[in-house]
């Protein structure tokens, strides 16, 4: 199962559900699904917007690769072709112009046979104003062709700048292995990278171009997300779905002593993939997580051992029809006003049958809230974490189906809870 | 069920997946394989903590899977017992209480009638190993006796013995010193004439940049007249014979052209018709070394990396092996010599349960470093060379 | 001088360059090994000029070496004929003067009983590849006869024949369709339900990124009783009958686990005692198959790179072939199935004399396409594939 | 032999002539030997210098890696410890002050696996004041573990600004094959380069991140220079000495019809090596060459087709006991009055048995004057092409034997015919 949860992006569907457009929606992209009965009424169609990324008709999707640059007032996403074109887009929040800033192969001066499939890393922001990210094969050919001729060479750490459009590749993680995901320690600026299909976890240091490879952590599927608290240390998770802090200050790694919690019967393949992604609140230091086991966790990181772990319950309300780990949320946003948003859906692992549906989720009542639901020809899956604007609003990376053969478009997910959203 | 060819068990797998068109690839699982989780950071588990626990000598004597790991760093390495039958750890000794300083027990073992196990250590700060002799007692639990360093200054690479003679084999690290140990008269011998010298060190080390792991004997084998085969510096196949004490030059071993000075054997394996089977660093050839003529075949290379780090016979007659290593991944494969020849079995992924991971996870095997059958054939262990390094367990069917 | 064994030449000559400590390599170059100049830029010599001469078709008839070629881009592909006791170039036919519109020669030669040769050509902007019958004059002159075109839209990319049927059967390409060509009746019949289908062709281009020369047979063999043997995606070595013209698949083609996707034959030989080798060029593995019991066995890699891009059998009983392609090397090797096994010989580095060069210069062959035998078995003649391709031949020992 | 000469650099000298002190010499380095009886009295010790690189005791030798930024008035030099370490050092010729800019590895992001022995290219300067240049594996390693693991990955294609010191990794040329040599159109910014061991001829447009090999052009042994004309025109040899010339408007190569001079007998090997070292005379239309047997040439070339090409004779006068194509030039540079200067000797191949003398040739006359004369142990060999500053001093990468292990020491020597040279 571990096997063919990495490789079903780009299986095609064997069944297909045709989708009856039950409610009045707009045609195109760009439109919303008008609300469900049960949404709040401050929330309609003009918090939330569709955008597109211009001119790069092979468009396929994003990955996860969406982050804010506070210092440029831009979000920056990595679109791609998912074969091996990924092309960098930024959209300022101010204006809502959105720039395609070249391709990765491009700007990284990359071979042909050092294709990249996908960025499937965060972009995370450096405090040089960088732009960081890690590069994916995410393909069959990586899959299986292994030890490269002429399967994956290996996926590469690489950081943009938005104000300058400096490009630099950082080089390699591991031969052969993607980097699914990273992130950096804004006060050292060390960078963590998890690698794929071994997960292996990395630590570069830019700044002495000195790579650590700590080890093993994981089982037959990697953990797709990586996070750092507010002292620089970075979480994973290891087969148990324990929390596995790197201690920046010590260079070491320190496991947690229980697994995260989990629905029980909550099946191995779920367990060993981890945290689907994470939201911060500073302020009141505190860490949301969503697992692939459908949990909602609230984390309080210490700078010294692990955290305090508190379960928040399901991303849902429970559902006769629907194993409580079911649902599946590579997403996660916090809004101002403290409460989580997410999209549940994708990947086939739906809420309800081929439907993305936004939530809200409010840490304090726990209570759920659906916001908009959306047949999969308008979202099929929205990924990111953590993206928000110094207006508060709120994205993620979006992609619709276009057919039953894997075709699909993507777009950025602008949303404000409360607030009318400009493009 | 026991699976009737791991062939078809694969095929089988594979079209499970597939519908019309086989396209996807699973991994190599058959119904009865099986993971023992050996490593966990932080537990009250009966586990080896993070980067002691790479398994570089396994055995299996009974029920009991024995095995010696290698630690990074200064770390001190373990010796184990884990359960075939009840798929756990049953005993761990840190190697540190008994014998200080070594990190790393990168031997193998060599058994004796007596059931006791003869394994060699790898030093940390004095960089002098031990020879250790290790018995496992019934209920499991594991008494060392340190019989001492057989090369002062220097670590035990590579090891094997011959029964008969009560002789103790080995190589020292770094320099490369075949030396003997008599098991009666607990006296170490070292043959001066057998290290590297400092021409070949010199081709070695300044001009192609190698370590003496790259290039001294990690394995040794005696045949049924008693004869050592290992391998020296540059690429040679070499036997010493305990009778006159002199070591000979059998042949070169099976190069790829350009990787001669890679060349050594780091695994073994005899057959029930007397034949030695091989591996070759160099580029992971598997060869046939018949002690009667003396005539080594070069078998090839089962996937495409260097390495051929472990060697076994199942209870169906096949050999089993791992093939490939870092940066690559390791393949395990089977050579049935009178049948089909080679099948790369790829990177094996069983069903690993414990306590909090009842429903079981899936676990791949990477980085596979020690392969070894169970004494009946039916079961093949493996072990990973990980941080976190655990045992792999798949059974064979008795007989083709 | 003719060589005893290539082996001991090789091991000589790395002894040669020595002294006491090996380390340094020579190149595989028997004393009596050479080049023949046959590609050459802006000359008055007899040569062909850049980007049309990668040597993908060859054979050797009495003293004459027969090569096709594939062209880079648009380019039209030569018949050539070179002497292999002159060591020079004789003839050279533009192919474009005989049959326009093609880019490529690539299916080997399959000789009948009256000397003919029979090749399909692949075809630059109609997609039409032709057959064509070549017979080479006692003088060396080149004759082509144009058969048509097997399957229109569809290049030759493959092919192999029966001569006491009469026959000729091919690959189409892009699609890889079967086809046969009945000489005397000069009849085309393609066999529409051997082509990729659209469930093969999404799996291995929309999921893969392959393109058809990764997974379409490029060799074909035909055995003693006529039955004709060929890959088809995916990975699966198939024999057409040519009694009830059906197509069996008789097993997966070794595979390295994950390249599944990646096999198919890409070269054949025969032996004198009716077993056919073929190399796979997924991870190129060279296999065994046995007619008779329709067995095939994996007899595993010379080398590290993927494809087997060539087979024949020496006048030693040996097989010689060629391992490996971009982005590696190709190595030479020979493979004694009743002896040494494998033996990698590298690449062969030969010297290379021509007028205005007669003092000889060393040619190394990195990329080789190409290896046929001399019809004594004594001369292994290799062909390159690169933009300015040579032939580069060596001597074998009659006999073992 | 071409395989033996592309590792004799790492052998041991298996017959070493201890060296007898002939001539009275300033010990150590940076102090040259004094003149023998046949030098010009205008050209004594003032006239040359050897300066030290700072900071790199493990510094072993220099390859054709130098090259002069007109921009910043930098001697720009690549310094190997010959198994995994380049550093980049600058000579600003104004100051005479000697900096080190850091690792080829570091600068690059390369990972340990992707190490790099030397750069063995020239430095040359592109119209964006950047210094390209490119590496080579240069070792046992290479030429033996083919095909990378662990073998050599592939050589690169970098450049560096001596002004911004900003560093930019281009990318590979051929995997697991050296660029031992390029070069690049000013015009188009086109760089052009020779590929280890397969002598491919590769063509990388920066600007496009487009990589072309134009496929295979030599023998066993690859000649190691590349050069330009004014027009950006690209020339190599192919394995008959004949000129090959990348036309750089069509994109396509044109063959010499006929080989370079040679001396009669020269052997195969030193034919097929090439021309090891070039300086150009723009003003005149010439360009100067010497070939691996040891001919001096003028060449002439012109916009279309390729030009006319005068034989100048040999690199020295003739002498008995001497081979005329035996003596080895792999360097060369004109002075401002026209003449022409080289140091004679190196790896094995003297002109006076294990002495390296630097040799004036004046094209008009044809006469050959030896300026200076050295044993090993105070200069070896020298490397490097066509290095003039706008004093018109000369620059050669010289080094000099330590050992008989092939241990030496690099530095930069720095010369002018007629005036008095600052360190």
């Amino acid at each position: 199962m571990g096997n063919k949860m990495a490789v079903c992006f780009f299986l095609p569907k064997k069944i297909r559900v045709k989708v009856f457009i039950r409610l009045v929606v707009l045609a195109g992209l760009c439109q919303v699904g008008v609300l469900p009965a049960s949404a709040q009424q401050k929330n309609n169609k003009d918090n939330i917007a569709f955008i597109k990324y211009t001119g790069f008709p092979d468009a396929h999707s994003t990955w996860d690769d969406i982050g804010y640059s506070k210092q440029a007032g831009k979000v920056v996403v990595g679109v791609t072709n998912h074969v091996d074109k990924v092309m960098l887009y930024a959209y300022d929040v101010t204006t809502g112009k959105m720039t395609n800033h070249g391709s990765l192969a491009d700007r990284g001066h990359l071979r042909p046979f050092q294709w990249q499939a996908k960025i499937h890393s965060k972009i995370t922001e450096g405090k040089d104003g960088y732009m960081y990210f890690s590069t994916d094969g995410g393909e069959s050919r990586e899959e299986y062709f292994m030890e490269h001729p002429a399967g994956y060479s290996g996926g590469l750490f690489m950081k943009w700048h938005p104000g300058t459009d400096g490009f630099v590749n950082l080089g390699l993680g591991l031969p052969y292995e993607s980097v699914k995901d990273m992130d950096i320690d804004p006060v050292s600026g060390k960078l963590f990278g998890i690698s794929y299909p071994q997960v292996h976890f990395l630590v570069y240091d830019p700044a002495k171009n000195s790579l650590k490879d700590l080890g093993r952590l994981g089982s037959s599927h990697v953990p797709r997300v990586l996070f750092t608290d507010w002292w620089g240390n970075c979480y994973y998770v290891d087969w148990r779905q324990r929390l596995v802090k790197y201690q920046t200050a010590q260079d070491t790694l320190l496991f947690a002593r229980e697994s995260l919690p989990a629905f029980e019967g909550t099946p191995g393949e779920k367990i060993v993939t981890g945290i689907t992604a994470y939201a911060k609140d500073q302020k009141n230091n505190v860490i949301y997580a969503i697992t692939y086991g459908a949990k909602i966790l609230a984390f309080y990181p210490q700078k010294e051992g692990i955290g305090r772990v508190e379960d928040l319950g399901g991303v849902a309300d429970s559902r006769s029809n629907i194993k409580p780990w079911g649902p599946y949320v590579p997403n996660l946003n916090i809004g101002d006003n403290g409460k989580l948003y997410y999209f549940v859906g994708g990947h086939g692992n739906f809420l309800i049958e081929n439907r993305t549906v936004m939530m809200e989720f409010d840490p304090k009542t726990k209570k759920h809230t659906i916001l908009y639901e959306y047949p999969v020809d308008q979202l099929s899956e929205a990924t990111g974490s953590d993206t928000k604007d110094q207006f508060g609003n709120l994205y993620f990376a979006g992609r619709r189906e276009l057919d039953s053969l894997d075709h699909s478009e993507p777009f950025l997910i602008k949303f404000n809870p409360g607030k009318k959203v400009s493009r | 069920m026991k699976i009737r060819s791991l062939k078809m068990v694969l095929a089988l797998g594979l079209v499970g997946l597939a519908g019309p068109v086989f396209a996807q690839y699973s991994y190599f699982k058959p119904l009865e394989g099986f993971g023992i989780e050996t490593s966990l950071s932080n537990t009250a588990l009966l586990r080896m903590p993070m980067y002691r626990n790479a398994i570089t000598s396994l055995t299996v004597q009974n029920d009991y899977i024995i095995g010696g790991t290698t630690a990074m760093g200064n770390r001190a390495p373990f010796l184990f017992v884990a359960s075939l039958s009840k798929r756990e750890m049953l005993t761990l000794k840190d190697l540190n209480a008994d014998v200080p300083g070594q990190t790393s027990i990168r031997t193998g073992f060599f058994r004796t009638a007596d059931q006791a196990l003869y394994a060699g250590t790898m030093a940390a700060t004095t960089g002098s190993g031990h020879l250790l002799r290790v018995v496992v007692g019934a209920d499991a639990s594991i008494r060392v006796t340190d019989l001492g360093t057989p090369v002062p200054g220097e670590g035990v690479f590579a090891l094997t013995g011959n029964d008969s003679r009560k002789m103790i084999y080995g190589i020292s690290y770094p320099s490369g010193f075949f030396f003997s140990y008599n098991i009666g008269s607990k006296a170490f011998k070292v043959y001066k004439n057998s290290a590297v010298t400092p021409a070949e060190r010199h081709v070695l080390v300044d001009e192609f940049h190698q370590k003496p792991e790259d290039y001294l004997s990690g394995a040794m084998v005696t045949d049924q007249q008693g004869l050592v085969y290992t391998s020296q510096p540059i690429n040679r196949l070499v036997v010493f014979n305990p009778a006159d004490e002199r070591f000979t030059t059998l042949s070169e071993l099976p190069a790829v052209w350009g990787r001669r000075t890679l060349g050594r054997t780091e695994s073994w394996t005899k057959t029930a018709d007397g034949l030695l089977y091989g591996g070759n660093a160099g580029d992971g050839q598997l060869f046939q070394l018949d002690p009667a003529t003396r005539k080594v075949k070069n078998l090839g290379k089962p996937a495409q990396m260097n390495r051929l780090r472990g060697l076994c016979v199942g209870a169906d007659g096949k050999i089993y092996g791992l093939s490939g290593a870092s940066p690559g991944y390791v393949h395990l494969f089977s050579y049935n010599p009178s049948g089909e020849g080679f099948t790369d079995l790829g990177n094996p992924q069983f069903i690993l349960k414990a306590p909090g991971i009842e429903q079981g996870i899936e676990w791949r095997g990477f980085q596979l470093s020690a392969i070894a059958a169970s004494e009946d054939g039916k079961y093949i262990v493996m072990g990973e060379d990980e941080a976190l390094s655990q045992l792999l367990v798949f059974p064979v069917e008795n007989g083709n």
